[in-house]
């Protein structure tokens, strides 16, 4: 058989129309403009961060305008993954492989953030009164009799103020 | 010997491997193939998604008030660059299936112009942040009215750290992509594809998917978070 | 010390131990139990079973559901078991009783440094408690990463650089016990040895009411020295037989020349001694690197009984 | 062989498959640019092979050195660089690619009567990117070498000023290897099994490839990342790992062991994928329980991805996560209990014939459950908290790595080697070499269990004087064991090169690989094998059960 023709032969696979690929990148787009939509109308109805706070947590705009983000872009991406990656007409396994994927991920991150997010929940130290000094960048640790708090560099790496020489 | 012996001059045969039995099966081995590697690459990122989520949970406030930084508009207009190379690449994937020589290599040329127009935005939007000192690790020194505040701002260097890893390596698959894209071309201008043999455009065009989709997640967690 | 006390364990010198102990013998009673059981069969059918004629033929047995669900079962409640055990011995060893003695420890490249913020005392290298008390350790370390183990006690916790981790333990015997770093800290891992002396009531209170010190009464300037070198883990970086560490060997040393590092000598007398304990990187010896923390704890008489001990040691 | 014979050879227009694969083209260009799954096979078997040896020299450096506490024959810094090269160099080149990609690659087309694996260029590409990791290993030990151990946890990692980077790079690029092995294996057993081979009539070890590749494939790109987010940290200090700038080092475990935990599976799973073979074979009866073998592989596979938090139990990671830890890894004994007491099911009965590899697949028995059971120890919380990171979890990891998969491997080789050389090697000679492997490694290493119990850490340069005695007869073990090993890297050469011929199938085997001549054809097979039933016909008469055509 000539390169050519087989070339030419019909098309074995799948042929999207071309509406199809045109009506989904018009969604795609509809939902961009859907997802900073609601980030400025729910950022413009909540104060400012306070970053020096005391970490109180989200408020529940912004945990709505989280869930809100990332629902849309798991649409988005359903959208790219069936019909521009042909997941919808090709073989089931692909998508069930990407599935598939998807479960270990939500294990890796499952697993991963349950530690940070439970840290101290036995351990009484985290209310303890030099805590606010461990979370300062480069802080390392302060001896307990230490007056002064870590200098936000990373170059605190000397000893604590008391090593001065005491004779 | 390791190209396939379509690309020989003279193609004396069509490029079906000695180890496959029919053009079907090997187009099916190689789009698995693919797949199976994008499963890798979404580990890959998800890795660097679980560090961002750990100090996102653990330090909320500072990512909301760093990532005001990050202008939204120039990510939205990169959502939209990146959305259309998508469409553009499917379309070509589209032509290849049906034989249109022209129309591929046209398609393919448009989604390698729109990728360099995602790099150069890219570009903009990091020389703008280096330019006040917002940079990653040892360098972030941030000055002038927009950043000011930046510097005492715990865990703001490690939102930042975060923003140009993420996007980093995220550039650094655009520009595997374009490389990938820009083969496909050059094939596709001595007409190398049809529909028994596509595999190839569709194994690319299946990566730069994957690219875009990282983006659709990073826009928002970056970008949106105030 | 008393690290290996026992043939297979250390003794059992916290209240904690027994409990540790308890699932260590049930689940060594399990693995016998199994092994025994894999290798007995083995055995008996590689015997039994051996093959007699080069033709011989053999049953075509697939499978059996009920044996298959019986031997994932029966291992899955036993472990079920095991983990209840272990974890509920894990949890004692979490929470510390209220009221328990506080101890900040410092875990640092190669030492270790423990702190009673009550008591006012720091005491390097030696954790002295009281026995039938409950301590409470609050740790942390300067550099990278350790990790606080007393295989007497079978308690073990790292020690990280960035927030502080803790353990509890209830002393049951006195004496002396070995802490090791356990978690892997550089050149002088291995070196990273503390003891914890567990005293009796008294003989604790005794021991703060002297500062930390206990009693030095009976010792020369010079043995107190020795004692102040082991406390402090000097040891850990300098030798007393020529040996090169981290740090110069201090045998021998005391009266002679020293070349420092930028080309510069000195004689090694009282005052560079001294210097070199407070002020330690001011001049480095020749050869060695600027890296000995200071030591600004020791009061006047403990650096004199150091340089003392310096002096007493021969070339 | 000239471009006019690869065109027609291509086409299957010329016969000129009768002579071997070993035949078929000699030079090095014949071998460097060869797209043969065989003898892409024999050079990682070779190049892991030379790994083995490099990191067993480093291992009797050890234990030389630790013949006497303090200085023997090395300094600290040293030493400390020796475990580490011992266990990057191990793992990294020999252990994780040894079984798949030597092993794998050479059996699994011919398991599956297939011609190659999916992708032979990627299946090169492969090899060749395991070459440059390795070269980037020893560029890392030319330039001062590393000292970090191989499990390159921050802060140390970042403050220590050993070649770090060279050493993480070479393991990034040695993930990609791993990974493009997976790639190949998983497409090759999805889309190249013969007409009439299911599922479940795929031979066991193909099970255990294709449940080693899904781990190879989810859980190195997790490594890939954490690494080179350990290359940035060093390079620029971007704080995620180091806490100096911000980063959690305990985070830094989790990121590392959520690929390294998996890769222990990565290193048994086919090592018991050749157990089931050899087990089958030389007991000559049909393996007992095959869809519970071949799911526990896959079991095994996603269960070893919910536990490696059981690393981290004294690491300061919160109790919840340790406790949710400690009871997913008990989950993970079972599918390794499922295949040992099916194993010994498949015995019963049968006719056992006490050739090299059935002695080695009875050592992995005896070992694996020694290494299996300590790690019920290890998986309870309280247990763990005493005898981590001591000798007890050094003895522990030996116990399933040498003992299992090590052993597993030899076994596999020996079971396959006239297949692959088409040459026999010395029975006799290899038994007593068994034996010497046997009894050394057990001298070696299970007295660490007792010093690992009695609070000996692991990574001890130093030791107290009371260790001394367990320590010295440790080492006492490990010349046994080395010479052991030495002696069949020995009579392997001798093999190669003048042994005597082998059959076709010497030990009546009935899977695939074995219906072609010893060593194979070019492309495999003279026909495309057909296949009806399953993979194992043992339990029949052997006339009936040597070939199926």
């Amino acid at each position: 058989m000539r390169y050519r023709e087989n070339l030419m032969k019909a098309a074995t696979h799948h042929v999207t129309p071309l509406w199809v690929y045109l009506a989904v990148f018009g969604g795609l787009c509809l939902l961009t403009l859907a997802t900073v939509g609601q980030s400025l109308v729910l950022g413009a109805l909540q104060p400012a961060p306070d970053p020096w706070g005391d970490g109180g947590g989200h408020s529940f705009l912004t945990n709505l305008s989280i869930a809100l983000a990332l629902a849309i872009a798991t649409v988005k991406a359903g959208l790219v993954a069936l019909f521009f990656m042909h997941l919808l007409h090709g073989e089931r396994f692909n998508l069930a492989a990407l599935l598939g994927s998807l479960f270990f991920v939500v294990i890796f991150f499952g697993l991963t953030l349950i530690d940070p997010l439970t840290r101290g929940q036995f351990n009484p130290e985290e209310a303890h009164p030099l805590a606010p000094q461990m979370n300062r960048i480069g802080a390392r640790f302060q001896h307990p009799a230490s007056e002064d708090p870590a200098e936000p560099e990373p170059a605190a790496t000397e000893l604590p103020p008391e090593t001065a020489p005491v004779l | 010997m390791s190209q396939p012996l379509a690309t020989i001059s003279g193609r004396p045969a069509p490029p079906l491997a000695h180890h496959f039995e029919s053009m079907k099966q090997q187009h099916d081995s190689a789009v698995l193939g693919m797949w199976v590697f994008l499963l890798t690459e979404i580990l890959l990122f998800s890795g660097l998604f679980v560090g961002y989520a750990v100090y996102r949970a653990l330090h909320p406030e500072v990512f909301q008030a760093a990532s005001q930084l990050l202008d939204w508009r120039m990510g939205m207009l990169n959502t939209f660059v990146l959305l259309t190379s998508s469409l553009t690449m499917a379309l070509a994937v589209r032509a290849a299936q049906l034989g249109r020589h022209r129309q591929l290599a046209l398609l393919l040329a448009s989604t390698l112009a729109l990728a360099g127009v995602f790099l150069v935005v890219k570009y903009f939007e990091y020389s703008h942040k280096l330019h006040r000192g917002i940079a990653p690790g040892f360098w972030f020194s941030p000055h002038g009215a927009e950043a000011a505040g930046l510097a005492d701002l715990p865990y703001a260097r490690n939102f930042f750290s975060i923003y140009f890893v993420m996007t980093a390596l995220h550039g650094i698959h655009v520009l595997i992509g374009m490389a990938a894209i820009g083969w496909l071309l050059a094939r596709a201008r001595r007409q190398d594809f049809g529909g028994e043999y596509y595999y190839p455009v569709e194994c690319v065009g299946l990566y730069w998917h994957l690219v875009d989709l990282v983006w659709i997640y990073l826009f928002p967690l970056l970008y949106l978070i105030d | 010390m008393d690290a290996a006390a026992g043939p297979f364990l250390p003794s059992q010198a916290s209240t904690l131990a027994p409990a540790v102990d308890a699932v260590h013998y049930f689940v060594l009673g399990i693995s016998i139990f199994f092994f025994l059981l894999i290798v007995g069969l083995m055995l008996t059918f590689v015997i039994r079973y051996r093959r007699r004629r080069a033709e011989a033929t053999t049953p075509d047995l697939t499978h059996n559901h009920a044996l298959e669900i019986f031997w994932s079962v029966t291992p899955l409640l036993i472990l079920a078991a095991i983990f209840t055990m272990g974890f509920n011995a894990y949890m004692a060893g979490r929470v510390a009783p209220d009221g328990a003695l506080e101890v900040y420890v410092t875990g640092r490249q190669w030492s270790w440094s423990f702190s009673y913020p009550r008591e006012g005392i720091v005491s390097p290298g030696e954790l002295v408690v009281p026995v039938g008390r409950p301590v409470k350790l609050v740790m942390a370390s300067e550099d990278v990463i350790h990790s606080f183990f007393v295989p007497a006690f079978r308690v073990k916790q790292d020690v990280l650089p960035n927030r502080y981790t803790t353990l509890w333990f209830e002393a049951t015997m006195e004496g002396e016990f070995v802490i090791f770093c356990t978690e892997y800290c550089g050149t002088s891992h291995s070196d990273m040895i503390g003891t914890v002396i567990v005293k009796s009531e008294e003989e604790y209170r005794a021991w703060v009411e002297s500062g930390g010190v206990g009693d030095i009464s009976q010792l020369s300037m010079a043995e107190y020295g020795a004692l102040l070198f082991r406390q402090n883990a000097c040891n850990a970086c300098h030798a007393v037989d020529g040996t090169r560490l981290v740090g110069p060997p201090l045998n021998g040393i005391f009266g002679h020349r020293q070349p420092l590092t930028g080309g510069d000598a000195v004689t090694v007398d009282e005052e560079y001694l001294r210097e070199s304990i407070v002020n330690p990187n001011a001049k480095v010896v020749d050869g060695y690197s600027a890296s000995m923390p200071a030591f600004p704890h020791l009061k006047p008489e403990q650096v004199g009984a150091l340089i003392e001990y310096i002096k007493s040691l021969e070339q | 062989m000239s471009i006019a014979t690869q065109i027609i050879d291509r086409h299957g227009g010329a016969d000129h498959g009768h002579k071997s694969y070993l035949e078929d083209g000699s030079g090095l260009r014949s071998w460097i640019f060869t797209l043969d799954h065989k003898r892409i096979g024999i050079m990682y078997l070779a190049s892991a092979m030379a790994a083995f040896l490099l990191g067993g020299l480093l291992a009797m450096i050890i234990r030389i050195e630790l013949l006497t506490p303090g200085p023997t024959i090395i300094s600290a810094d040293r030493y400390n660089q020796a475990f580490t090269l011992h266990g990057a160099i191990m793992i990294f080149l020999f252990i994780i690619p040894v079984i798949p990609a030597a092993l794998g690659n050479f059996f699994l087309p011919l398991q599956l009567g297939a011609k190659d694996v999916a992708f032979p260029r990627l299946n090169l590409a492969s090899y060749w990117i395991y070459v440059i990791g390795a070269i980037f290993a020893v560029v890392s030990m030319v330039m001062g070498s590393v000292d970090t151990g191989w499990t390159f946890y921050t802060p140390y990692s970042v403050d220590s000023n050993t070649a770090v980077i060279p050493m993480v790079t070479g393991a990034f690029i040695l993930g990609f290897s791993s990974i493009f092995t997976g790639v190949n294996f998983v497409v090759t057993i999805h889309k190249m099994r013969p007409a009439g081979m299911g599922w479940f009539s795929m031979p066991l070890f193909l099970w255990a490839l294709y449940a080693t590749s899904i781990v190879q494939i989810l859980a190195t790109p997790v490594l890939g990342i954490t690494l080179l987010l350990l290359a940035v940290e060093r390079l620029v200090g971007i704080g995620i790992f180091d806490p100096l700038m911000g980063g959690d080092p305990v985070l830094f475990q989790h990121f590392f062991w959520f690929y390294s935990h998996p890769a222990v599976y990565i290193m048994i799973l086919p090592a018991m994928g050749i157990i089931s073979e050899v087990i089958a074979c030389f007991s000559r009866k049909n393996i007992f329980g095959y869809r519970f073998v071949a799911l526990s592989s896959i079991g095994i596979a996603v269960i070893g991805f919910l536990v490696w938090g059981h690393h981290m139990f004294v690491s300061g990671q919160s109790e919840l996560a340790g406790t949710i830890f400690s009871a997913l890894t008990f989950l993970v004994a079972i599918p390794s209990a499922i295949k040992v007491f099916n194993w010994i099911a498949t015995m019963y009965r049968g006719s056992i014939e006490l050739k090299t590899p059935m002695i080695y697949a009875l050592m992995f028995l005896f070992l694996f459950s020694i290494g299996g059971l300590t790690g019920v120890y290890l998986g309870a919380l309280a247990l763990n908290v005493h005898v981590h990171d001591t000798y007890f979890v050094v003895a522990h990891f030996h116990y399933v790595i040498v003992g299992g998969t090590v052993i597993a491997f030899i076994g596999g080789l020996h079971y396959w080697w006239p297949k692959m050389s088409g040459r026999m090697y010395p029975e006799r000679l290899a038994q007593v070499v068994a034996l010497m492997i046997f009894v050394g490694f057990n001298w070696t290493f299970f007295p660490q269990f007792i010093l690992g119990t009695q609070g000996m850490p692991r990574r001890y340069y130093n030791y107290l004087p009371e260790f001394a005695p367990l320590h010295q007869f440790s080492s006492a073990g490990a010349f046994v064991m080395g010479a052991g090993f030495g002696l069949m890297i020995a009579y392997f050469i001798w093999s190669w090169l003048r042994g005597p011929r082998a059959p076709q199938n010497p030990w009546g085997a009935t899977t695939l690989e074995w219906t072609t001549s010893s060593p194979p054809i070019m492309h495999n097979f003279h026909k495309t094998p057909m296949v009806s039933g399953g993979a194992y016909h043992y339990s029949v008469h052997p006339s009936e059960a040597t070939v199926r055509r």
